[in-house]
């Protein structure tokens, strides 16, 4: 059992996938299913191996950093690669009922799958990769998969969308790799582990740290590079949002949080505070800018936004507790947001618009898909005993401990915002419209997904002890105490 | 420096003189048809020289064999885009220069 | 001759940032994208100055040949106007246009050029604009002079990876170094490299069906000239693939000349049989990644590590992986150029 | 100078060329040459770096990095460019709308 690869087999298996699904187009949706079962079970492989033995460090090609390309795995590459598993398990089984039977045809089927699991691989490559040129090249894929989903919705909005989204990724990725190339001429490593020990601050890494920074903003749309995000969420295919929105985003602040820990360990506290003043600010507008919409799946987008910011509160707070905290609200939303963007598509299938004040008795005639959205509002919230309730009272602890209470205001603050579109929300879905609509049954498969999303997302709060020790293995936040 | 060496020095200025002459009448000239007149005519004489020139160095046949066929290619290749320009140009009934 | 050399140099450098500047600011995109050609021609000079002919070749290939095909492709495309809505079901242009699409005329390139010839103001009133663009200038400066200080004051000894290369070398089965570390040392790069070429053809393929750009009979010289170039490109592909070992050259630079004469081909009208769009096309669109992916496995399965090569096969199966991809990439880019799937037989 | 810092500094130029190029114009292709013209910026700065230590071979490891870039930057134009055509195909302009202010 220890010595088979796992870090490469989770790698290889959804890019063969990938090339499967394309050989053979009229298979793919089993196809797609069978490889998002197996990557699942590898991932599983993969964590026994990292619990049994601790970190894992991989060296590609025998070769070794700096001169090959080195795997990592920790607690932390686990933790993301189990989220993407759980997530994208759920995707798929919800995608092979979204795009076989929805508006898009075979056609769009066909071409959602290989795609899909390109995204995969490029998600998996990126959470295990050492090497910050590797990481360029995983970005680029993980980008242009993600654009070509968005645009598979068709219409002026999605392909307007995708453009923009394409655009924003690429000029991101450049500032990213001009950050590698000076610190690549710096110290002559591209690997982080190397980087880390000798990284010492000159011009050109503080020009490096500024370059990378902005161009995984960017990319995590952290207010206010946040202008693009809530139009592409809101018009790629529903699937498409919920994984744009747990996953995607998340992609580029892992790497952002890890050349933060170890690159960049010498960034200065007024930094810190500026992320965290950012993210503040995200939490605010974002929240207001959802109470606002009148479109569900608009409304959703932009509490990605605001749930983004939250992450940033880790950076002020700077303790194993903070970062703790943000990890969880991370895997909370990852959960909860799939719920959410699943339950707005189902609606969007349902009734063929997603027009808030319409909803019409969507109680009634979905009752599965509305607890879905409650339950996942729950844990968005921050309420017991979700998973956004555990990571919201880490980092208040924190808070608390390092006597910054502020951020604790923001949180609460927050909390107040997401409560209150999320009772807009359901509210509406009792109320009958007053023009009746045309209706469609929704395929059983899509509502439970929705709903096993949601229930996970509240789950998480119950298994915090178990996820909190997993988190430890490697010690990726350090070894100093908290506090 | 060899005898060979001056041949080459005077082949390489004087390919580089057509060259110059080429990319003049590029510039300077009125209309499509001839620049396109210009450019090939001029260029592939002066790639002809530069190649002369440079063959006198060559180590050996090998290197002086490709050297030829870079000026065979370019010339096919000058001769038939010229053309295509040529006849694009004159499809879109862009008129000849009359004085 | 350093003098000489500097004054070059500088003369470079300045037709570089100059040739940028006219492409992109060019009110005519047309010319716009001629000069971003010249500007990658130029480009290439530059990789050769700095010692770089790998990449002289890749950028000459693919970076000025071929996205300047491709963009052009593109802007041709766009100026038609008699296609809209594309997407879910293939659109002919009507029957009665085709000919302006073959023949567009004078006046229809110059309305679609002047199109663009006004930048679009950024805000509604012109003061507001000025101010932004201002602004605008003033931080890209200092972003500029910022960047500008934090490299010149790099140290002037690069700590790179010669040495480990060099030292690792005689193992890697390839004496070129430049292709050591793209396939065997950082050989996973690559691999996922090729990923990212197939996902950008798997993207251009699900954006539908792009009208057929029917064009006029390409004329006798343009056939004969792709009759006499074809087998050439064919055959400096496969040098180029073959001397990559030990010389400037590789997977990269072949599969960008083998592109080159598939776009050249498909310039002349031919088109894939739809026999032969199905199943034997996507093989090989997918070998290149395939190889990689099997030789991979196997390399695993017999007990080394991911793209662990033993130094005795080291070389062929490099030789190997490259071939597969050149032929991949040739093919690829190729299909990207074409702009939309091959219509496939009547099986489908 | 050492001339790789100089083509390093026009590499940054490019980039910072390509920038504003990026923002200030509205339409596509010239966002998509913007964003090449930058891409070859990235990669002069990566490379010529490598060759300023005087006499020495220059270092491998950026040229292949460079060569990964060059194939990954022509699949993302190809994207971008079929993206553009879809784009006017559905709107009927090449041209982003502009962003509502919100």
């Amino acid at each position: 059992m220890s010595d088979i690869h796992w870090p490469v087999i989770v790698i290889l298996l959804p890019l063969a996938g990938g090339v499967a699904c394309f050989l053979w187009p009229r298979r793919s949706v089993l196809l797609g299913l069978l490889t998002a079962l197996g990557v699942v079970a590898c991932v599983a492989g993969l964590g026994g191996q990292v619990v049994e033995q601790g970190a894992q460090r991989y060296a590609v090609g025998g070769w070794g950093a700096p001169l090959g390309i080195d795997l990592y795995a920790d607690g932390l590459s686990l933790l993301m690669l189990t989220v993407t598993a759980v997530v994208g398990l759920g995707i798929s089984v919800y995608s092979s009922g979204y795009f076989e039977r929805a508006r898009y045809g075979q056609d769009r089927a066909r071409h959602f799958w290989p795609v899909w699991l390109f995204l995969w691989t490029a998600l998996n490559a990126l959470f295990l990769s050492a090497d910050i040129f590797n990481l360029y090249v995983t970005l680029e894929l993980l980008g242009l998969a993600a654009v070509a989903l968005v645009a598979l919705a068709g219409g002026a909005d999605a392909v307007s969308g995708a453009m923009r989204y394409l655009l924003v990724s690429l000029l991101g990725s450049l500032f990213y790799l001009l950050g590698v190339a000076l610190l690549y001429h710096s110290f002559g490593s591209v690997d982080i582990a190397i980087l880390a020990q000798r990284v010492e601050p000159s011009p050109a890494v503080w020009a490096a740290m500024g370059l990378m920074i902005v161009g995984l903003l960017l990319k995590t749309a952290l207010f206010p590079l946040h202008f693009w995000l809530p139009s592409v969420h809101a018009s790629a295919p529903a699937p498409v949002s919920a994984l744009l929105s747990a996953l995607v985003v998340k992609a580029s602040f892992y790497i952002l949080l890890r050349l933060w820990l170890e690159v960049f360990p010498f960034a200065n506290a007024a930094l810190a505070q500026l992320l965290g003043l950012l993210g503040a600010a995200a939490v605010f507008w974002g929240g207001f800018q959802a109470l606002r919409q009148t479109r569900l799946k608009m409304l959703i987008a932009y509490s990605t936004v605001a749930q983004l910011g939250y992450l940033f509160l880790a950076f002020p707070l700077a303790s194993i507790t903070g970062w703790t905290g943000a990890l969880y609200m991370l895997l909370s939303h990852a959960a909860a947001k799939t719920a959410m963007f699943m339950a707005a598509g189902n609606i969007l299938y349902f009734g063929g618009h997603d027009r808030i004040a319409d909803l019409d008795r969507v109680v009634q005639r979905l009752p599965l898909t509305i607890t879905a959205f409650a339950l996942a509002g729950i844990s968005i919230m921050g309420l017991p005993p979700s998973g956004g309730f555990i990571a919201k009272w880490l980092l208040l602890e924190t808070a608390i401990r390092s006597a910054q209470w502020w951020w604790g205001g923001v949180l609460i603050l927050g909390g107040l915002l997401s409560a209150a579109w999320v009772f807009k929300v359901v509210g509406y879905a009792f109320t009958r419209s007053e023009v009746p609509h045309e209706a469609r049954a929704v395929p059983a498969t899509m509502e439970w997904t929705a709903l096993l999303m949601a229930v996970l997302a509240i789950l998480l709060g119950l298994f915090a002890p178990w996820l909190l020790a997993l988190l430890e293995i490697g010690s990726p936040f350090g070894r100093e105490n908290a506090g | 420096m060899m005898p060979a060496d001056y041949l080459s020095v005077v082949l390489l200025i004087a390919g580089g003189i057509f060259f110059l002459a080429g990319t003049l009448g590029l510039l300077r000239f009125p209309d499509v048809y001839t620049r396109l007149h210009a450019l090939t005519k001029a260029d592939n004489v002066g790639l002809g020289l530069i190649v002369a020139g440079l063959a006198l160095h060559a180590e050996s046949w090998t290197v002086v064999g490709k050297l030829l066929l870079i000026w065979l290619l370019v010339l096919l290749a000058g001769a038939s885009v010229a053309h295509l320009v040529a006849a694009a140009a004159r499809q879109r009934g862009i008129k000849a220069w009359k004085r | 001759m350093t003098l000489l050399q500097s004054v070059f140099d500088a003369l470079l450098g300045f037709a570089l940032l100059w040739l940028a500047w006219q492409a992109l600011a060019s009110p005519d995109l047309f010319k716009g994208i001629v000069l971003f050609i010249a500007f990658g021609l130029l480009m290439a000079l530059a990789w050769v100055r700095l010692d770089a002919p790998d990449i002289a070749l890749a950028e000459a290939a693919i970076g000025a040949g071929l996205t300047g095909a491709l963009l052009l492709a593109a802007l041709a495309r766009l100026d038609k106007s008699s296609w809209r809505g594309f997407g879910r079901t293939p659109v002919r242009p009507p029957e009665g246009n085709n000919r302006d699409v073959i023949h567009p005329s004078k006046r229809d390139t110059k309305s679609a050029h002047e199109k663009t010839r006004k930048p679009k103001p950024i805000t509604e009133n012109g003061k507001g604009q000025a101010a932004f663009c201002g602004l605008l200038v003033v931080s890209l400066s200092a972003l500029a002079a910022g960047l500008g200080y934090a490299v010149l004051t790099l140290p002037s000894q690069a700590p790179g990876l010669s040495d480990s290369v060099a030292a690792s070398l005689e193992a890697s089965g390839v004496s070129n170094p430049v292709t050591a570390v793209l396939l065997n040392f950082r050989g996973y790069d690559t691999l996922l490299e090729l990923g990212v070429l197939l996902l950008a053809l798997f993207g251009v393929w699900s954006f539908g069906v792009v009208p057929e750009r029917r064009e006029s009979s390409p004329g006798p010289v343009l056939d004969r000239l792709s009759r006499l170039l074809i087998p050439w490109l064919i055959l400096v592909a496969g040098y180029l693939l073959w001397v990559g070992a030990h010389a400037p050259g590789g997977a990269f630079q072949a599969g960008s000349v083998l592109a080159a004469a598939g776009v050249l081909w498909l310039l002349t009208g031919w088109r894939l049989d739809t026999r032969f769009s199905g199943w034997p096309l996507r093989i090989i669109l997918v070998a290149g990644l395939g190889v990689f992916v099997v030789v991979a496995v196997v390399l695993i399965l017999m007990g080394g590590r991911l793209l662990e090569y033993p130094p005795s096969f080291a070389a062929a199966l490099i030789l190997l992986i490259e071939a597969a991809a050149t032929l991949s990439i040739g093919i690829t880019l190729a299909a990207l150029f074409l702009g939309s799937r091959p219509e496939t037989g009547p099986q489908r | 100078m050492n001339p790789a810092f100089l083509y390093a500094l026009v590499g940054v130029g490019l980039f910072t060329l390509g920038l504003y190029a990026l923002i200030v114009h509205a339409h596509l292709l010239r966002k998509i040459l913007a964003i090449n013209v930058m891409a070859s910026g990235v990669f002069l700065v990566l490379v010529a770096l490598a060759t300023r230590t005087q006499g020495a071979a220059p270092d491998p490891v950026p040229h292949a990095m460079v060569i990964t870039g060059i194939v990954v930057a022509v699949s993302a134009t190809a994207l971008a460019l079929a993206l553009m055509l879809r784009v006017r195909a559905e709107t009927g302009r090449a041209e982003l709308a502009e962003e509502p202010l919100e």
